[in-house]
């Protein structure tokens, strides 16, 4: 059988509905680890289609034997391509950390890592899938399982942080429904290649009205202020990976599809300003709401926003350093950011509550995973020689090039606020006046901690040496620039 | 292999080996930290060429380490400075907690000092100035006081400082397209006139590192934070790399050729503003650090304070812009980084061996740590700027710079103010460790152990040769001159000369002030021999009264509180003040935006409808 | 206050919607002729009975064309139950306590549901059987027969839907679609592909892989239904 | 001809009418009502709305349903759009598995804060 | 070699001169004084007779290596001073060394010898030697700002920071500096009211109250070669102002020439040197931050006009 990218969705999919039954009469175990298997396999998977995608340039799969426009198509271009295989292997990281996390009960388990399988899978299905209904079927996989994630536990507000999720949620599905609807009625078709050759068709204002739709609904999910109410509480009340879940995967198809649709289906003018804006405005809240935080995943939540508020601007700038910047960015957020949730999940369990300053002097108890989440702190505010660094440089490049000093200015500024309160958490990590005395500490446990490691060289590798990741994400910056051949790419497909 | 690679190959390599040996004996692992220094040092001194460079590209950015003469100038600091601060540390450090994490990063700074000389290119220049920076602050917040107060803020400026020149940065390469340093100069980057931003960003960069004005109030807290050992390099050598980028920001300044570009009447003035602006930052900052650093009464404070007023007069130096001044400043740089080294080192041996540098616990310890305050006594009369040493050539050619060829009269003032007032807190430093009564809480002091003396008493020794022969400095200063942009530099061994030629020999006064000196106090000495008995410092006559047994002598509370009573307006302003306000009105407000988020859901849904509302009034406009 | 701005807010709304939908003409062909193939709903009009001989294009385009979206919707429905089953998570120390809220009904009601109960699940057996003839498919058929558990859970005190019985059905079931997806791609085509033979029109027994992808998705969504319902009405009673 | 355009406005009236209101009920509901059931009403109300006018786009003046039975296969000029019809199967049942999540959120914080008014469930906030 | 064996002699000459002079005009001051407060007073020669006991006493007493130091610092630092001072303007037998900048040079050297004493009193432990000096201190600092503010506008006015220079200009234009900038010179006459340390600036010393001022620990010869220190320092203070403000003295290298020159030196000086006497018999004493304030009062504003002057 010939590796290809609907592996992605239906090797998960198959062992989803094949789990219940083989964790009820096979082995109690397989719950857990078939879910991991299989998200292997998915790394796996990437790996195969990177190495073929730099050869041939865009692979793409037809679904059910029709060709687009009839029927639907995966596309693994270098740019969707990158971000599944960044989502693959963050979703395995995640399912490696959390295979035997302590506060998962054993029958709760189950539930727990197909859920977490299929976020992965619905967050991949978003970013392959070429036509824009299909998107939304894939968005709502994700959104359902990132509902249910968030409201796991039972002993937080986790409930509280579903349901304002899943009204926000709701909002963002019926707007695209409504856009899909319009555009629909107007291009007969749902292909999104189709789509982006006929645009200019729509008239102006019902193309306009689609594209709000669009932004607004893909803005939500991409949490762009106004529209992330959600977002602090869910990164905050889900379990520790699910935040990095959030972080590494949700969030990243949120903004791949904020993306897909201004650069590929509307390139229009006002829509990149948009992003600069509105990424401006997200980051400037969220970081300036991150630095009174107590309750340190709260923090990590609004500096996740924050961070992805600076995506959209990268994104926005919309040349090709930006957007290897913005990819970059991406790359970092995810890995960063799952460190540091995964890590300061490990800390504020250990800690009375969640509050930051009950984590004084957990620096000496547990040293391993302190010193990941001061190496994650590190990089995420973009100290060199770790990989924030590169991200944020070449998006100031992009923007120098633009000649927008302001812009710079703000974004810069509010690296010192982010500076300001995860170097308060890191001191008081190490330095801090410890409450109690004897707090049995839960040291990680193994699989957990390579995990983390796994995470944390790739800080430091690709902070020492870019090189190693900017050839990918330069085809892909490079494809998503390049409209026509996709375009071309998928419309062709029915010759061979 | 290269041996830039090699070099820093060895300080990282060096930085985790101590690390990671740290976890075994502290020992051990600061004498790896010395090691790979001195070997770092080893190969810096014989290995490399001037003038030789490799390139290599890093993500796709084209990257230049190099070696000029100008970056040679600070490699004798650093490196210099960094061998002997690591030996010293080993014995400093010996019994604390956690050195592995303090020779780790000690060794990264010095790393990372050393990766900004040898860069070429701003993004390397810069990778390795935070490199630089996060170290340091972990060594600052490593003893664990103060952590918030004083960490927070050094990270705070200093990232103030780094993203300025971040953004001068990515300016360059936006309006030049290039990352290396020698072609954003050849195209005129620093040229003030063509570009205000840049040179103003990027000296506001450096200037938090050379603690300048109004960026400076991190430095006081940071120097006293850190442990001692580190200080010597702080003080003594990471200052100093502000220092080397305001020279190379203001000396390409200065002498760029502005005759094409003077095409309005202002703007052959902007440049002169921006001149008497940071002259006068650096002489306010002598002043006020000067003012602060009497009234101290902790030894090491007195210190910080002091390396802040030196770290002034570089300041006012370089922006004379002449060829004396910044001579000036760049010698006051090296000499500074010695006896600043020095100092801190006596007060690290006093610390280690008496337990505080808190002068009012402290004082007569003359008797039992002699070498010590020898060198304390020559590194005072450096820093004093008394000849025949070395603070005194730099304070001079400072002095000549600013009456003969500049025209800020008054500043000369202002220095002249800081540097007498500065006798006043040199005698309390010397006064209060190491004169005046004998306590009994440091009868058991003993001197420190030899790997202590020994960087002291090299540092010391280098004082003297340098007030005599300062042209061993002058020569590579020189050099580093003509890489900074100024032409036909001349120097003389031990001469000094002004702009008439009139000239003064220092080796000739040395050795006169040398001879007449040994001559006399052997005269005094051994006249007084014979039958003079050592009293201790209980046995004072008072003009024939003898003090009661436990009659207070000890004098060191409000030492100068006559002075500071005189001065009391001066004291009233402080920038610290005015930024703790802005930091505070700053966290109100951060604190009334997160109130958006109010925890009503409905409310998240009414911002949706609301956004949603706004795009469609305006999606007209906005999406055509 | 809030109710005005929220009022302001429906009417802006409203007007945008309108006038949008203005420039949408009800009842418009927008189609074309379908043998021009000129969007893709003419192509389905046109290729369908020729292609696939299935006789209801919604199924064809539900189960064959969009088949993966179909996929990802069963999904869907597989994660709610997944996810309200933790969500409604109860230990098992708890077990003892659950009771079904309702009161029990009266035997009238009792009575009529049995006797309806069989009615309504054959009906809905015969509508995703015929899914690919008449109107109707795997998800109307599901729904209906989960409506007839419904009213068997609220007249029924003591009915149990069997969890075992549900889950083997909802296993099986979507085994079934992925694989035969799988089966597609095993056979050197793609995912989903038809590759059983179409079969001629209007046949029960016709249209390849369809017919059966869809009674898979009535068990399914039967089942899905069925435990959806059955997870929200076994709620713990307060104290 | 009038009395058709007439009638044609009425019919566009009543559906598209019906649908957007049936939306803004719906908005309303979520926007207005404190009542966490009220709420999960107000957005089943929102997207049968939605859905209804998804139906709506599909229909073709005069035409017939898209399925073929004997005797009719040259109706396919006269059928109406298939595609909204597939789609919007798709969409009710995503609708149905939210309203279902949502149902037991709203269990579980009922439960959790004794209280079901959304004003009032603000534990996690700024 | 001959020029050198000159000025050796010369050196020689310049030192015996100024210590003659310095211990004269002490001795002096001393009478004056005497006879100003209603006594009788000492002889004038009265301070080369208390040396001449020091120096023949014993030393009992030492308090260690800064104690040592602190008379050798003294002598030392006001030797050098002396070379640098022309004494005589272009007289073989009193020659100077001189360079550009040796006015900034003076100012550390003379610091030299101070800080060097207040060492040696620091390490006696007296407390008292420590507030005097403590004192003595901050009133430099006072007394410096109008002082340099007057050198400064010297330097400015003719562009030079060389004593020499500014002789040779006087000698040229024939205008005495305390005309050509008279701010400048009222400004420096304040400052040499603290320097002289003389009433109402003498807190430093505190002779009447303390009993024990920063010398009082030293006894002997430490005392004897302190106190021919400050005699030197006397002089070369006088022969500072006198060569910067009043022209110098100096005809020539002639014997009658080197008479005459060495006359009008001392008559320049002496009336220099009374007008601090002058003001202390008629003034109290301040306290120490009254004394700081009174210099950054007036002299300090004299001083900015003269610089203001010296500008433009």
């Amino acid at each position: 059988m010939v590796i290809s990218p609907v592996h992605y969705i239906a090797v998960p999919l198959l062992a989803a509905f094949t789990i219940p039954l083989l964790s009820k009469y096979i082995h109690k175990e397989l719950a857990r680890i078939v879910p991991g298997i299989v998200l292997l396999y998915s790394v796996f998977v990437s790996i195969v289609l990177m190495m073929q995608v730099s050869e041939v340039g865009v692979i793409s799969e037809k679904i059910a034997g029709w060709s687009a426009p009839w029927g639907i198509n995966l596309m693994f271009t270098p740019f969707s391509g990158f971000l599944a295989s960044l989502m693959s292997v963050v979703g395995f990281l995640i399912w490696l950390y959390s295979y035997n996390f302590k506060k998962i009960e054993q029958s709760q388990s189950q539930k727990y890592h197909i859920l977490q399988m299929m976020m992965v899978t619905g967050a991949i299905g978003i970013v392959l899938t070429g036509d824009i209904f299909n998107l939304f079927v894939f968005m709502e996989i994700t959104a359902i399982t990132a509902y249910s994630l968030t409201s796991f536990y039972r002993e937080r507000d986790g409930a509280e942080a579903g349901f304002k999720y899943l009204l926000i949620g709701s909002f963002a599905s019926v707007m695209i429904l409504l856009a899909v609807m319009i555009l629909y009625t107007q291009l007969g078709t749902l292909n999104m290649a189709e789509i982006a050759q006929n645009a200019h068709l729509i008239p102006t204002p019902l193309r306009a009205t689609i594209l709000v739709l669009f932004l607004v609904g893909f803005g939500i999910e991409a949490e762009m202020f106004p529209l992330n109410g959600w977002a602090p509480d869910a990164y905050s009340q889900s379990p520790g990976p699910i935040g990095a879940a959030f972080a590494g995967i949700v969030v990243k198809a949120g903004v791949y599809a904020l993306i897909r649709v201004i650069f590929t289906l509307f390139d229009i003018h006002g829509a990149y300003d948009f992003l600069i804006y509105g990424g401006l405005i997200t980051m400037i809240i969220a970081e300036t709401a991150a630095v009174a935080q107590t309750n340190l995943k709260r923090m990590l939540a609004y500096s996740s926003i924050g961070q992805m508020g600076f995506v959209l601007i990268a994104f926005g700038i919309g040349t090709k350093t930006a957007i290897i910047g913005a990819l970059f960015l991406m790359f970092n957020h995810a890995v960063i950011k799952s460190l540091l949730f995964m890590s300061g999940s490990y800390l504020t369990y250990n800690s009375l509550n969640k509050k930051i300053s009950a984590l004084a002097g957990l620096g000496k108890k547990l040293p391993i995973v302190s010193l990941l989440f001061g190496l994650g702190a590190f990089a995420i505010v973009g100290l060199p020689p770790f990989s924030g660094f590169w991200s944020k440089l070449y998006v100031l490049t992009a923007a120098a090039d633009q000649n927008m000093l302001l812009l710079i200015m703000a974004i810069l500024a509010v690296s010192i606020i982010e500076i300001i309160y995860y170097f308060r958490v890191v001191s008081t990590l190490y330095y801090g006046k410890q409450e109690d005395e004897e707090i049995k500490v839960q040291k990680p446990s193994i699989n957990a901690m390579v995990s983390m490691l796994i995470l944390g060289a790739t800080i430091i590798v690709v902070g020492v040496y870019p090189d190693i990741i900017t050839h990918f994400l330069n085809n892909a910056a490079d494809m998503l620039l390049d409209k026509a051949s996709y375009i071309q790419a998928v419309l062709t497909q029915n010759i061979n | 292999m290269n041996s830039f690679f090699l070099i820093l190959l060895i300080l990282f390599a060096g930085a985790g080996l101590s690390f990671v040996l740290g976890k075994i004996s502290s020992i051990i692992s600061g004498t790896v930290a010395f090691l790979s220094i001195a070997a770092a040092s080893a190969l810096f001194f014989t290995q490399i060429e001037m003038g030789s460079f490799i390139e290599f590209s890093l993500g796709g950015i084209q990257l230049q380490w190099g070696l000029n003469s100008y970056g040679y100038l600070f490699g004798i600091i650093v490196l210099g400075l960094g061998t002997l601060a690591s030996l010293y540390s080993i014995s400093y450090m010996q019994n604390k907690e956690r050195t592995s994490g303090f020779y780790f990063n000690f060794v990264l700074v010095i790393a990372g000092m050393t990766g900004i000389i040898f860069a070429n290119d701003f993004i390397s220049f810069f990778i390795f100035w935070e490199i630089m920076t996060w170290a340091s602050y972990l060594i600052i917040i490593y003893s664990g006081k103060n952590v918030k107060k004083i960490g927070i803020k050094y990270m705070i400026f200093s990232a103030i400082g780094a993203y300025s020149m971040l953004t001068a940065i990515v300016m360059i390469k936006g309006q030049y397209d290039t990352f290396l340093i020698s072609d954003a100069i050849n195209a005129g980057a620093f040229n003030f006139i063509d570009n205000i931003y840049i040179p103003i960003l990027l000296l506001i960069g450096f200037g938090v590192k050379a603690a300048t004005m109004p960026l400076h109030v991190w430095a006081p807290g940071a120097y006293n934070n850190a442990p001692t050992s580190f200080t010597v390099i702080f003080s003594g050598a990471m200052s100093k790399m502000g220092v080397l980028g305001m020279g190379l920001v203001l000396g390409h300044m200065f002498t760029a050729d502005r005759s094409g570009s003077l095409t309005n009447f202002f703007s052959g003035f902007s440049v002169i503003y921006l001149q008497q602006t940071i002259g006068w930052l650096g002489g306010i900052t002598a002043v006020i650090a000067t003012l602060y650093a009497l009234i101290q009464d902790d030894a090491k404070k007195l210190l910080a304070y002091s390396s802040i007023a030196q770290l002034g007069y570089i300041t006012v130096g370089l922006a004379t812009g002449t060829k004396l001044g910044v001579m000036a400043a760049l010698f006051l740089a090296v000499v500074h980084g010695i006896f600043k080294g020095a100092l801190f080192m006596v007060v690290g041996a006093v610390e280690r061996q008496a337990g505080t540098t808190d002068m009012t616990k402290i004082s007569g310890l003359i008797r039992k740590m002699p070498f010590t305050f020898l060198t304390a006594l020559i590194s005072i009369i450096a820093l004093a700027g008394i000849p025949p040493l070395g603070g005194f050539v730099g304070k001079w050619m400072l002095y000549e710079a600013l009456i003969t060829e500049s025209n800020s009269y008054f500043l000369v003032i202002v220095i002249f103010f800081s540097s007498t007032a500065a006798f006043l807190y040199s005698y309390r430093f010397l006064f209060g460790l190491f004169l005046g009564q004998e306590e009994k809480e440091t009868e058991q002091v003993k001197e420190a152990p030899i790997t202590m003396i020994i960087p002291m008493l090299v540092l010391a020794i280098l004082l003297v040769i340098t007030g005599a022969f300062p042209g061993l400095i002058f020569s590579p200063i020189a050099t580093a001159m003509e890489f900074i942009g100024f032409k036909d530099v001349t120097w003389n061994m031990s001469v000094l000369n002004n702009v008439w030629g009139n000239e003064m020999n220092l080796t000739y006064l040395g050795i006169t002030i040398g001879v007449v000196f040994v001559s006399i106090f052997a005269f005094i000495t051994l006249k007084g021999l014979k039958g003079t008995r050592y009293v201790g410092t209980k046995d004072i006559s008072t003009s024939g009264e003898i003090p009661y047994e436990n009659e207070n002598l000890t004098f060191q509370i409000n030492f100068f509180q006559p002075f500071v009573r005189a001065a009391a307006p001066m004291y009233k302003r402080s920038m610290n003040k005015i930024w703790n306000e802005l930091g505070n009105g700053l966290e109100a407000l951060f604190n009334f935006t997160r109130k958006i988020y109010t925890g009503n859901g409905q409310t998240y849904a009414l911002f949706v409808v609301i956004f949603l509302v706004l795009m469609l009034l305006f999606k007209d406009t906005l999406f055509v | 206050m809030k109710k005005v701005l929220v009022l302001v807010l429906l009417v802006i709304v409203g007007y945008f919607l309108t006038d949008t939908f203005n420039l949408i003409p009800f009842g418009e062909n927008r189609i074309g002729n379908p043998q021009d193939e000129q969007t893709v709903a003419g192509y389905y009009l046109n290729n369908t009975v020729e292609k696939t001989s299935v006789a209801n294009t919604v199924t064809a385009i539900v189960v064959n064309y969009r088949g993966f979206d179909t996929l990802g919707e069963v999904t869907v429905l597989f994660l709610a139950t997944t996810g309200l089953g933790s969500i409604l998570f109860r230990r098992k120390e708890d077990e003892e306590e659950i009771e079904r809220i309702n009161k029990p009904s009266s035997s009238l009601m009792q009575t009529g549901s049995r006797v309806l109960f069989p009615l309504i699940a054959l009906l809905g057996i015969y509508v995703f059987i015929h899914g690919h003839l008449t109107p109707g498919g795997g998800f109307q058929g599901g729904a209906i027969i989960a409506t007839g558990f419904l009213l068997m859970l609220i007249s029924y005190k003591n009915f149990k839907a069997g969890h075992t019985m549900l889950n083997w059905v909802e296993s099986l079931a979507g085994i079934t679609f992925v694989s035969i997806g799988l089966w597609g791609l095993l056979t050197g085509g793609t995912f989903l592909e038809n590759v059983l033979p179409a079969g001629e029109l209007n046949n029960l027994i016709s249209g390849g892989v369809i017919p059966i992808i869809y009674i898979a998705v009535g068990f399914k969504v039967a089942a899905e239904l069925t435990g959806v319902l059955d997870i929200l009405l076994n709620i713990k009673p307060k104290k | 001809m009038q009395n058709f355009e007439q009638y044609n406005s009425i019919i566009t009236t009543g559906v598209y009418g019906s649908a957007i209101a049936l939306i803004l009920i719906g908005l309303y509901a979520v926007l207005i009502k404190k009542h966490l059931i009220k709420i999960v009403i107000g957005l089943s109300i929102i997207d049968a709305g939605v859905h209804l006018l998804f139906v709506a786009i599909g229909y073709i003046k005069g035409g017939t349903a898209p399925i073929f039975s004997p005797g009719n296969e040259d109706a396919v000029n006269k059928m109406v759009d298939p595609v909204p019809q597939a789609l919007v199967l798709t969409a009710i049942v995503i609708g149905f598995a939210v309203t279902a999540v949502a149902l037991s959120l709203v269990i579980r914080l009922y439960k959790h804060h004794n209280t079901a008014r959304i004003d009032q469930i603000k534990s996690l906030k700024w | 070699m001959e020029d050198l064996g000159i000025k050796i002699i010369g050196a020689l000459l310049t030192v015996i001169l100024a210590f003659t002079v310095g211990m004269t005009y002490g001795g002096i001051v001393r009478k004056l004084t005497a006879r100003v407060q209603n006594r009788r007073g000492p002889v004038i020669w009265q301070n080369f007779l208390d040396l001449l006991k020091l120096q023949s006493k014993k030393t009992n007493i030492a308090h260690g290596f800064m104690g040592h130091m602190a008379p050798v610092w003294i002598i030392i630092s006001a030797g050098t001073v002396l070379m640098f001072i022309p004494i005589l303007n272009g007289n073989l037998w009193f020659p100077n060394l001189t360079f550009h900048g040796d006015l900034i040079f003076l100012l550390y050297m003379m610091v030299f010898g101070s800080l060097g004493m207040a060492l040696g009193a620091g390490q006696t432990g007296n407390p008292n030697s420590a507030i005097g000096v403590t004192r003595g201190l901050s009133q430099m600092v006072g007394f410096e700002i109008p002082f340099v503010l007057a050198l400064v506008a010297l330097m400015v006015q003719y562009k030079t920071t060389s004593i020499q220079d500014i002789m040779d200009i006087q000698a040229q234009t024939g205008t005495w500096m305390m005309f050509a900038n008279p701010f400048a010179f009222l400004a420096a006459l304040f400052a040499s009211l603290g320097m002289f340390r003389y009433s109402p600036f003498d807190i430093v010393g505190a002779p009447a109250e303390l009993a024990s001022g920063p010398v009082s620990e030293f006894g002997g010869k430490y005392l004897g070669t302190m106190m021919s220190g400050g005699s030197i320092f006397a002089f070369i203070k006088l022969t500072l102002y006198v060569d910067l403000f009043m022209g110098g003295a100096g005809f020539g290298t002639g014997i009658l020439a080197t008479i005459m020159g060495l006359g009008i030196l001392l008559l320049k000086t002496f009336s220099l040197y009374m007008v601090p006497v002058f003001y202390g018999w008629i003034s109290p004493r301040y306290r120490t931050e009254q004394a700081i304030r009174y210099f950054w009062g007036w002299p300090t504003a004299l001083g900015v006009i003269a610089v203001i002057w010296a500008i433009f």
